[in-house]
């Protein structure tokens, strides 16, 4: 049993040093992430729409905008069943 | 280094679809829409999530086990969460304006051709090379018509669950669009005369009246059309419990706190009928097409019919409210008052639409119960 | 398979005009039972019980009705044995 | 042609069955009581438009696959919602007012003969053709005399299922005519004398008495009647959510939300119990007559102990009070309060009578886990 | 004289068994240390309340057909309380902190060494006599070191489902005594100049980036770690309804009366499975040694993590904050503040200390993944 | 029939008297229970803690207390595996 353990005890030590170095790795890429998000969102500044306290946000819908939802969609279909 | 290829194998890089990346694609447009350009947030945010969730490679969401595969079946496949959503919204509907005016029932009876016209269509699309809609599917996709989310997603659960995500993310998005939608038609339909028509003000409606209204459709559709009841039974139990009055607690439970819970999970199970098989088909193209038809149809059928009631009314009728038939509670009738007061700046239709737009509601669980009745 | 499609579209066209006839139908009953309410309400205006603030309406119960529920209750069951 | 005959077939009106009237009278009955008489409004109304739901032709909603069977099975037939609903009550139960005069308790006791009279008079009904109670069925409508909704439920759940909608609404509609019953009982046994009687003020109690309160309720039941747990555990568990202090976030979950949603859902299922063939029985008429006499059998006793009690104390005890014991919080203390005042206008009962209401409750579980010991 | 038989056999005075005593025990002591010392009572109450429950003999509350028997397979089992609740937690939490200084997410990487470490000692054990645990026994046990409640029970019903009682208890034991484990270990390595160190105000963070922060995390753990999406994910839909502020009613639920319920139930099923033959074992004190190294390994792994990061850094780094990247939120940033004051009456370091705070969370749920991936 | 209700009475009657015996035994020992708390709350009177408005109670943690929990689990699981 003693041998296996050491078998075991090697595998854990194996999975210390992988597991640390993938939690570094991760994190240390999400920094990354973050940055950019922050240079591209001072790139881009946030216009400040002044909401209006008169009309409910919670259901508003943005009528400027075209319905290109629905062309997005289909585009996105034909894009896949072409590539098929 | 057999730990690493194990990590590398456990990485989604090495297991993606395209249709899944294609799918993850949908769900983010699906938060952006919500997100950003604040289209029915309280829905297209969780289906959204939902679809990104459901296509991760490995991680299983969807499979036996999985957190979306339990709400999923739990609450979709028995058709309780559409069910339990609409009880909060009948708790949360008043039906003064219609029980004032009982004659823009009829508005929304019109209203529902948007329905029956795009079931007619969903078959004849068949002649077309590609799609082969029986009549549960046709049914299904018809109902984006009623547009109403809960209802489309009970029919579509029980009818055709292979396009559910397409049918409910269709409606959903069309819902968000009726600003969008409506007015050409309306505008089309009507001329600047009829649109500036001021209405007679609303009796004042007893609290009585509205304690009874709801058993009395309830009792109209035990009668007539008990496929219908689930829905109007359940929306008409919400309606009682808050015109009662006598059991608040429970009436501002149903339209709080349960319908937010059901909301997130019913948004998560929908989104987790997203994939890439099921959604990304010729069909999903058709039913897009045919739920702007149908919503359009259905705008036309209402207005022609507020046209035709004011030909024999006493009172005029501005045909504009027409439009509220089609359900869209509240979006529709905010959109009727919004081309109202261009026409006329003293013009507030806005109570007077809510009628027709309740009346939609009825009318397409009413269709919704037809449907079942024949199709099912 | 057109000649199906065909069969197929003959039934959806009867499902439309079915359909719209039965939600016309039921709608325009729907009138008449809320024409109905409104005129036996008019009938019988509401006593207007001016709502004392003092005591809550949840949970109080009328005490001035006779128990004659469950009187009700027997008497629909005789009823319903009897015309077994 | 065809579809309008398939369309009249689906229509309730080719499919009634007598006894499915008369129960959806039975439902309009509970709801008009819940609605326009305010009795027990929080379940009579789920009850009533459950009763209505279950018996509609056709709709299927108590049949594999639907609403109210879901509900049903997930929440009654696994004993879930009683127990949760009792764990609520726990969160809004104050047990100062027994604390301070735990002698109350043996009040509380005394009532509990409303229980195991009635179980007597239930099999000796037996003698009686048509009728052919088991010891099982003769404990479940026992319980009615508890003047406890949740705990009956329970308890008819686990012994006599086919008799759980009768008795329920036995149960509650007994519990809201509490203000009808007692009085006369209560004025039958005792003297303008004994009804004058003012009790002196109650002690305070302490925070901490509060908290080791419900544990050693809880150490009670565990060491000397394990089949209560259920009920008593999820009782003390609110209770002492409530008085700990230290999770308020939960407790105030617990006795409001939580408790609403499953009130609904409690309501809806024991009303899909209201069919023809369960109801529309000769035991029916059974448990109401032997719910009315558990009831005043179990007020007579509690009146009676206290006068024994006032025999045996130092302080002077009203006999009214006992009245109270019964159970049916806080109706009964209330009743017992009225009369009170009629006697003496000064006389404020209201707290007193709290201690052996509060008593009831307890008495009423203990009872029920020796039902379940003895004859499950 | 049968039935006084009868009864006496079904008191559980016949039938304890000294397991359940000392289980009962072990139950009271939670319950003390939850109310008496306010210990995570929002968590050890219910816990300590189901381990009463699961032991009384004879009521089976964790047997077939048992309330805690359908709490437990219905939401542990399946995994859906854990996650529901960190949806709620999700909601609930703020990353501004982090954003505005992101380099802090290397604190929260260099803490989850408090894990590696323990799943290294856990295996190391097993040279003692006695001890047996396998390379999942052993994933499930390090997780204690995550700090995170849902996290621990999540992995710990995956892996160990045997070793869950053990598991959450330690986890929730040891982030209660935070208080006092940390800050020896945090005197021990630092000297007092190195506490006296100020930190620079952060920046203030826009709507956007608060926003596309989940969004961003979710997408990196899609694609590096599936197996962590169900943690992740639904801790980031939690967080995006919270901070996309347009489904306010939702993430409010999910934040207050969606985790409230669960969390009740989420304690009942943990205390459930605190039976003395899974917990009165050698396993149990192992794991109660481990976890108090895993916290105190994952605290010094933190602090000199930031004394390491602060020498390559142009800013100064109080090193005291790592202490805060072993989760425990925000108990281990409150304990960072109390002790930086201690060396400095103007040093408010809690602002800074929430973010290695907050990115203690996101790397245990990293490691959650990474073990599921590689050990399960 | 009527023979096995006369049982049936019987067992009905036994259930009474053995039920009401039991709950009244149950709820006087309750009493004892009380009275025993009140008893030992007076010999130990509260300490009076005036509850700081500024601190939330909810996630407060005892610092002071000594870590003796574990400790405690520890004795209690030697202490069973002595015994077995
Ligand atoms: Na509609
Ligand atoms: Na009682
Ligand atoms: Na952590």
């Amino acid at each position: 049993m003693p041998s296996d353990v050491t078998s075991l005890l090697f595998d854990a030590a194996n999975l210390m040093v992988i597991g640390m170095f993938v939690v570094f790795l991760f994190l240390a890429t999400l920094i990354g992430a973050v940055n950019l998000i922050a240079w591209v969102n001072s790139k881009f500044p946030e216009v400040e729409v002044p909401v209006s306290r008169h009309q409910p946000s919670q259901s508003k819908s943005n009528i400027a905008i075209s319905s290109g939802v629905v062309a997005a969609i289909s585009a996105a279909i034909h894009q896949h069943r072409n590539n098929k | 280094m057999e730990k690493i290829q194990l990590l590398w194998d456990s990485t989604a890089l090495a297991h993606f679809e395209p249709g899944q990346i294609v799918m993850m694609i949908v769900g983010a447009l699906l938060l952006y829409l919500a997100i950003v350009k604040k289209f029915e947030p309280l829905l297209l945010l969780p289906i959204g999530f939902g679809a990104v969730l459901t296509n991760i490679p490995l991680a299983g969401f969807s499979d036996a086990g999985g957190l979306l595969y339990y709400i999923y079946h739990i609450g979709i496949e028995t058709g309780v969460f559409p069910l339990l959503i609409f009880m909060g919204v009948g708790a949360m509907t008043d039906f003064s304006a219609l029980i004032a005016n009982p004659r823009m029932l009829l508005l929304g009876a019109a209203a529902q051709f948007g329905i029956f016209g795009t079931l007619f269509g969903a078959i004849a699309l068949n002649f077309v090379p590609g799609f082969e809609f029986s009549m549960k599917d046709a049914a299904a996709i018809a109902i984006i018509g009623g547009a109403d989310g809960p209802t489309a997603i009970f029919l579509a659960s029980r009818l055709a669950p292979d396009l559910l995500g397409a049918i409910a993310v269709a409606a959903y998005s069309y819902m968000a669009l009726v600003p969008i939608i409506q007015p050409p038609i309306m505008r089309l339909l009507t001329n600047e005369q009829e649109r500036k028509i001021e209405m007679a003000q609303l009796r004042h409606v007893s609290k009585r009246e509205k304690i009874i209204f709801p058993l009395a459709v309830l009792l109209m559709t035990i009668l007539f059309l008990p496929s219908a009841t689930p829905l109007i039974g359940m929306f008409c139990l919400g309606n009682l419990m808050k015109e009662s009055g006598v059991v608040d607690r429970l009436s501002n439970t149903a339209q709080n706190e349960l319908i937010n819970v059901v909301t997130i999970f019913l948004g998560l199970a929908v989104g987790s009928k997203l994939s890439a098989d099921k959604f990304l088909t010729l069909e999903t193209l058709g039913i897009l097409a045919l739920g702007a038809i149908a919503f359009s149809v259905g705008t036309a059928a209402g207005v022609l019919m507020a046209k035709l009631l004011s030909r024999f009314s006493s009172q005029k009728i501005n045909p504009l409210i027409g439009a509220a038939g089609v359900s869209a509670v509240p979006m529709a009738a905010r959109v009727v008052n919004k081309v109202g007061l261009e026409a006329n700046h003293h013009n507030f239709l806005l109570m007077h639409a809510m009628g027709p737009n309740v009346a939609g509601v009825l009318g397409s669980a009413v269709a919704a119960g037809i449907l079942l009745a024949l199709v099912a």
